[in-house]
């Protein structure tokens, strides 16, 4: 029992970070039906530029706050973020719009073997660790051991769930998420009543970047330690988030983030942690062949 | 032209079809005959391209039987519906632009080889062989692409690729043509071409169904013509008889009283 | 009704905004400084005491910063108002050119093959000896290896069509089964190769089955997916593969039982000549060059072939194919197949020429690498496929060579770094510039012969 | 205001669909483009609005020319499309629709144009909370023109409004077309193949055939010309 609960926790955080990017490649598939391949490896720029931001505050400017500097961290890691994924979108994929179908996901493909190694050339092929940033912990349940919710997971946990509703709000409740779902549902007729599909589509790269670098922010917290390589594998974790939730569906992606998390979690618990990269990936191929509309997607009407 | 009593070689009855709540085609007979040119008009969207694609099997009816021969084909996937000889040319050219035209119109063919048991052992011969060139050349000579058959298609002008989709619909010898708007964007020679050219088909034994919009060309051509509006049949019969026909005439204009001359206020 | 009169075509002219091109120019460096500042203008370097500490690299940043901006002016003064000028008033084409063109076209093949078959022996004679190793076995092999792999993915993506992304988990499977079975049952290599190679094609019918009903881009997930388990299982399967650690001593092929040693029955004593690792390396080099050349004529042949047809058309159009009567299951399956026995063969060769293998060789990455070179080298063309091998195997090659770069980028410079981030940049750039590779067109697979006599009346008018 | 194209033409590659065809239209006037299948009358409008690139030819709004220019920026400029086949948005409700359609204006004259659109369409009202996917024929093509006024349009074109719709549905429509340029004052093209109800409505029609205008006139002379059938049904 206490190990489950342990899991649980330990999963819901995991899947905090996974449902985090699953939203950016959800969105960027909704809009222009391509898998953002390169996302993985833009998630692991913004924890490369979180650590840069955080040693500058800790080790430059000597700033004491822990919180503070987090907060200010985040901050910067989002708008660098988004601001490489603005220019990724500029340079890699809007010449191709209309061009070769597999034109997209190859020139994608390229940006995320330029990025890991972009990373890797400039920072060094070595893992970067921190120093354990709030290591407190709450115990929430005693038995055979302490089940325990560390501050860092409370912290993750408090700031995907207020992101998340900004972006929920973001998306349902304002006019520029309005221009992103019309868009994503018909972008000549999205044109026609007005909107700059260029820029809409423009503005899904920047908030999918924003909310990766959310996630980036946290993986470098939660685990201390950041490499160029980190970018592939909770990529694909994420994808695989996105399609078992449904791609295309924004709730499906945090859904799906979450159960990744948990299996991952209970999978290497209760079977076997070599094994638990094979799961997710096994999820992947399961799900695409068997459920490609996903858990919350609609199927697609063929079209003749 | 003198033709033998001709046997429906396709007849389609009580076919219905259905997009979620929109009903595509609805209870919807008509066939087609060995020789004929058949006609298939009526306002845009009134299911006729829905309706060819139910015919080759792109989709799958909901109700009603496809007899093609005396068969019902509505189970068969649509590769074995053309290896019996139902083919068929698209609305909007479908080739494969960076191959050639004798590439395009071979590859017509390459199906039709595994389409019996003794075809697995032709797998292995290439399709530059004697037979193939012969039965390809027949082909492009019929519809007059015989001094382009190395050209890319993508080099091609927009009129000729429709004649490289007919020549590689025929090249398997179908026993029926559908063609979906074929003379779209054709200069007028080659309108008279097309005509010529689907007459020929017609003439050596193939039952040919005409989606067209051109109802001149329609006029020109068919013998039968079968008008479907918010996919059913409202009529058919001879072209002539379909341009005095009182629902036809409120199928492409509106009201039939027009006609008469209905000059009543309107402001 | 026609278009309105353009204007003369000698008077065009195009005005370059000089304050325009400044602005922009200002922008592109504002961007360029921003994106670049953490990851440039910082570096993470560990202390003594293993923490992190940053250092800056303003000048590096700077740098950079200086070398885009100046290629965006460059951009804007140069080449855009050049394009603008040849979109206007199009270059006559060259006649010289093209014929130059034409004349490579045809004989390029026959000498680049030429060349192959002769190259250890021209290597041999001017570096001789030893010196000769490390450009036969490095450089050769290695290359034809990569040609012979994006020859037989070119079947699967060039031709067919069907992006896969986990093309080395059937070099891998080919690898593995060499291996396991020469060491398990010390059966040769020349009755393993093709046994190997029939391992992997059933390994690709195997995961092709459930997964082609998918669209292109899941298709291409699914299949990365299927690639990493199959590493994931070589890797933690340890009483299997030996994991992570690989295995080593792998019997190496022979010359028709003649093996390549200094013992007395290797093949320099045989012979007669003094014992070299030369003449093994030779020997891999035929070897190879055999393999990836049968699989270049097989693939050739296969374009013929209904199936070929079949391929090429389903790359184009998978609805007009099912209405042609091309079974697109059956057609997609027997490519999967064909690509995968190729890459079991070359995997099997690989085990045998390395004599150790481990997960490491078989990673995404490396599947990525095969896939740029049929990429780049335009999907469908055996020869663009080649080169884009030679070019980029080759070029890594060489940059491992480059040791006079040190002394302008300092001792700890790496130039093979650099190169799958150039890999990655040109994927990008290549599919901007040609989405359908560099060699973009095709060799028509089935030439007929067109009769100049004219048949029928028809003919003639409209287009003719 | 007028909205004129001059000696327009297009072409899809190159087949050219459209012959330099003219023709204006005032505010507070409903034209009507008739023609069969295939003549042209989508690919008109389709330059108009700069989703087909003119390949010569002007579309002159109060005499400046927009002819190519990017499709948002026809919205923008006033004139704005009620495409064939409706296109609303079927995962967005119907205010979020109309929202979507009145994106060119500030959240403010939404608001206010909201309630128009109601007061036109009570239907709507009634319904804004609903999904637009699972709205009638009817209703979408109410939401569809609804959306279109959203931005206060100077013109507003129509390609085929009454397709697919039961001939009740089709007369309610069209008593709204007549609504919304005598009530709101806005300039319209009306693409029908329904010649009947065209003409009921429009003050001036052009029947194109083949991509060049053969015919045009007040509906009473076109109703009686017995060109109009020729060039729907001319079967040769």
């Amino acid at each position: 029992m206490e190990v489950f609960v342990q899991q649980l926790i330990n999963g819901i955080t995991l899947g905090s970070i996974y449902g985090l990017i699953a939203i950016g490649y959800t969105m960027v598939f909704g809009i222009i039906g391509m898998v953002n391949f390169a996302h993985g490896d833009v998630f692991m720029v913004s924890a490369f530029v979180a650590l840069i931001a955080l040693l500058i505050l800790t080790t430059w400017l000597g700033m004491s706050s822990v919180a503070l500097a987090l907060l200010i961290v985040l901050v910067v890691a989002m708008v660098f973020t988004s601001l490489v994924n603005w220019v990724i979108e500029r340079i890699a994929y809007r010449p191709l719009r209309g061009s070769f179908r597999l034109a997209p996901l190859i020139s994608a493909i390229g940006m995320s073997i330029f990025l890991s190694n972009f990373v890797q050339v400039t920072q060094g092929p070595r893992n970067k660790p921190i120093p354990p940033l709030l290591r407190d912990v709450i115990v929430v349940m005693h038995g055979d051991y302490d089940v325990t919710v560390s501050y860092r997971q409370l912290i993750i946990w408090g700031v995907t769930a207020v992101l998340l509703a900004i972006f929920w709000y973001l998306v349902s409740k304002t006019a520029l998420g309005r221009a992103q779902r019309a868009c994503e549902q018909d972008q000549k007729m999205a044109a026609l009543v007005g909107i700059d599909v260029d820029r809409t589509i423009s503005i899904t790269f920047v908030i999918g970047a924003a909310l990766a670098a959310v996630a980036g922010t946290m993986y470098l917290m939660y685990y201390g330690v950041v490499s160029f390589s980190d970018g592939f594998v909770p990529g694909i974790k994420a994808f695989t988030a996105a399609v078992l939730g449904g791609i295309g569906s924004l709730p499906g992606a945090v859904i799906g983030g979450l159960l990744i998390g948990l299996i991952e979690t209970m999978w290497s618990a209760y079977f076997s942690i070599d094994y638990k990269d094979v799961a997710a990936f096994s999820i992947l191929a399961i799900t695409l062949i068997f459920l490609p509309q996903g858990l919350l997607g609609r199927p697609e009407v063929e079209k003749v | 032209m003198s033709k033998a009593p001709a046997a429906p070689v396709l007849r389609v009855e009580h076919l219905s079809m259905r997009f979620g709540g929109l009903v595509a085609v609805d209870d919807l007979s008509f066939s087609a005959a060995r020789g004929d040119i058949t006609a298939l008009i009526g306002p845009n969207g009134a299911g006729k391209s829905t309706l060819v694609a139910c015919i080759t099997g792109v989709l799958r009816i909901d109700a009603g039987t496809i007899r093609f021969q005396g068969n019902g084909v509505q189970n068969l996937p649509a590769h074995r519906r053309a290896r019996i000889g139902i083919t068929r040319t698209f609305q909007k050219v479908r080739l494969a632009d960076q191959l050639t035209v004798y590439e395009n119109v071979v590859a017509g063919l390459a199906g039709h080889w595994f389409a019996n048991s003794s075809g697995w052992l032709r797998v292995l011969r290439p399709l530059s062989t004697r037979e193939a060139v012969t039965t390809v050349g027949q082909a492009l000579e019929r519809v007059g692409l015989s001094d382009v058959s190395g050209t890319v298609v993508k080099s091609l002008p927009f009129g000729r690729r429709h004649f490289v989709e007919i020549a590689r619909a025929i090249v398997s010898g179908p026993k029926l043509l559908l063609l979906d708007e074929p003379a779209t964007g054709l200069t007028e020679p080659e309108r008279e071409r097309l005509s010529q050219l689907v007459r020929d088909i017609a003439a050596l034994g193939c039952a040919i169904v005409l989606i067209e919009h051109d109802l001149e060309l329609v006029g020109r051509l068919c013998d039968r013509v079968t008008v479907i509006n918010h996919g059913r049949r409202i009529f058919t019969g001879t072209p002539a008889a379909a341009q005095n026909d009182p629902a036809v005439i409120e199928a492409y204009l509106g009201v039939n009283q027009l006609i008469g001359g209905r000059d009543d206020a309107r402001d | 009704m026609s278009a309105p009169a353009a204007a003369p075509a000698s008077t065009a002219t195009v005005h370059v905004n000089i304050g325009r091109a400044l602005k922009d120019t200002a922008i592109t460096a504002a961007i360029a400084f921003a994106l670049f500042l953490p990851l440039i203008g910082f570096k993470t370097v560990q202390n003594m005491r293993n923490e992190l500490e940053l250092e800056t690299r303003l000048a590096l940043l700077l740098t950079f910063v200086a070398i885009i901006a100046g290629a965006k002016l460059f951009v804007s003064l140069v080449i855009a108002p050049w394009r603008e000028r040849r979109a206007l008033n199009p270059a006559p084409t060259n006649a010289t050119l093209a014929k130059a063109k034409t004349l490579l076209a045809h004989w390029f093949t026959p000498f680049a093959l030429g060349f192959a078959v002769v190259y250890p022996i021209l290597i041999f004679t001017v570096t001789g000896g030893t010196g000769a190793l490390k450009w036969v076995d490095n450089f050769g092999i290695q290359i034809l290896i990569y040609v012979m792999l994006g020859w037989g993915l070119n079947i699967v993506v060039g031709l067919a069509g069907l992006l896969d992304l986990g093309y080395v988990a059937f070099y891998a499977v080919g690898a593995y089964s060499y291996t396991l079975l020469a060491k398990e049952f010390g059966l040769s290599f020349w009755i393993l190769l093709p046994l190997a190679g029939f391992l992997s094609a059933f390994w690709g019918v195997l995961l092709g089955f459930p997964v082609l009903r998918l669209r292109g881009d899941y298709l291409a997930i699914v299949t990365l997916a299927f690639g990493e388990i199959v590493r994931l299982i070589l890797i933690n399967w340890v009483s299997f593969t030996n994991g992570y650690a690989g295995i080593s001593g792998i019997p190496r092929p022979t010359l028709f039982g003649i093996p390549f040693n200094a013992n007395d029955d290797g093949f320099a004593a045989t012979f007669g000549l003094e014992f070299s690792p030369i003449y093994r390396s030779m020997f891999l080099y035929y070897v190879i060059l055999a393999l990836a050349l049968v699989t270049a004529y097989v693939t050739i042949r296969l374009r013929q072939l209904p199936v070929g047809r079949a391929w090429e058309a389903l790359r184009e159009d998978e609805i007009a194919c099912r209405s042609l009567g091309i079974n697109t299951t059956n057609t997609k399956l027997t490519a999967f197949a064909m690509g995968a026995m190729f890459a079991g063969f070359a995997g099997s060769f690989f085990a045998a020429r390395q004599g150790f293998i481990s997960p490491e060789s078989f990673t995404f990455l490396e599947s990525a690498t095969i896939l740029s070179i049929v990429v780049l080298g335009g999907m469908g063309s055996q020869i663009g496929v080649a080169v884009a091998a030679v070019a980029m195997i080759g070029g890594t090659e060489i940059m491992r060579d480059l040791d006079f770069l040190k002394y302008f980028f300092g001792s700890d410079f790496d130039p093979t770094q650099y190169r799958m981030l150039l890999f990655g940049f040109a994927m990008v750039l290549i599919m901007i510039w040609k989405p359908r590779g560099l060699v973009g067109t095709r060799e028509p697979s089935a030439i007929y012969k067109e009769r100049r006599t004219i048949l029928g009346s028809h003919v003639k008018e409209g287009h003719g | 205001m007028t909205l004129a194209i001059e000696g327009l033409c297009a072409a899809y590659g190159e087949i050219e669909v459209l012959h330099g065809i003219s023709l204006s239209v005032e505010k507070g006037q409903l034209i009507a483009l008739l023609g069969a299948n295939g003549a042209g009358k989508s690919t008109a409008i389709k330059a108009i609005m700069g989703l087909v690139k003119p390949t010569a030819g002007r579309v002159l709004l109060d005499g400046r020319d927009i002819a190519g220019e990017a499709a948002h920026l026809a919205a923008r400029a006033g004139i704005v499309l009620v495409p064939e086949g409706r296109r609303i948005f079927k995962k967005m409700t119907v205010e979020e629709n109309l929202q979507v359609g009145g994106v060119v204006r500030s959240a403010a004259e939404v608001r206010e144009r909201l309630a128009d659109i109601y007061a036109l369409f009570p239907t709507l009202g009634e319904r804004r909370r609903q999904i637009g996917g699972t709205l009638s024929g009817g209703e979408q093509q109410m939401l569809a023109i609804g959306r279109a006024l959203m931005s206060r349009p100077s013109f507003i074109l129509m390609d085929e409004p009454s397709l697919g719709l039961a001939p009740l549905v089709v007369e309610r429509v069209h008593q709204a077309i007549d609504r919304i340029r005598r009530e709101m004052g806005i300039g319209g093209i009306l693409v029908e193949q329904n010649v009947v109800i065209a003409l009921g409505v429009a003050s001036h029609a052009y029947v194109l055939m083949r991509g060049s205008v053969v015919l045009s006139g007040d509906p009473k002379t076109l109703a009686a010309s017995p060109q109009l059938k020729e060039a729907y049904l001319g079967m040769g």
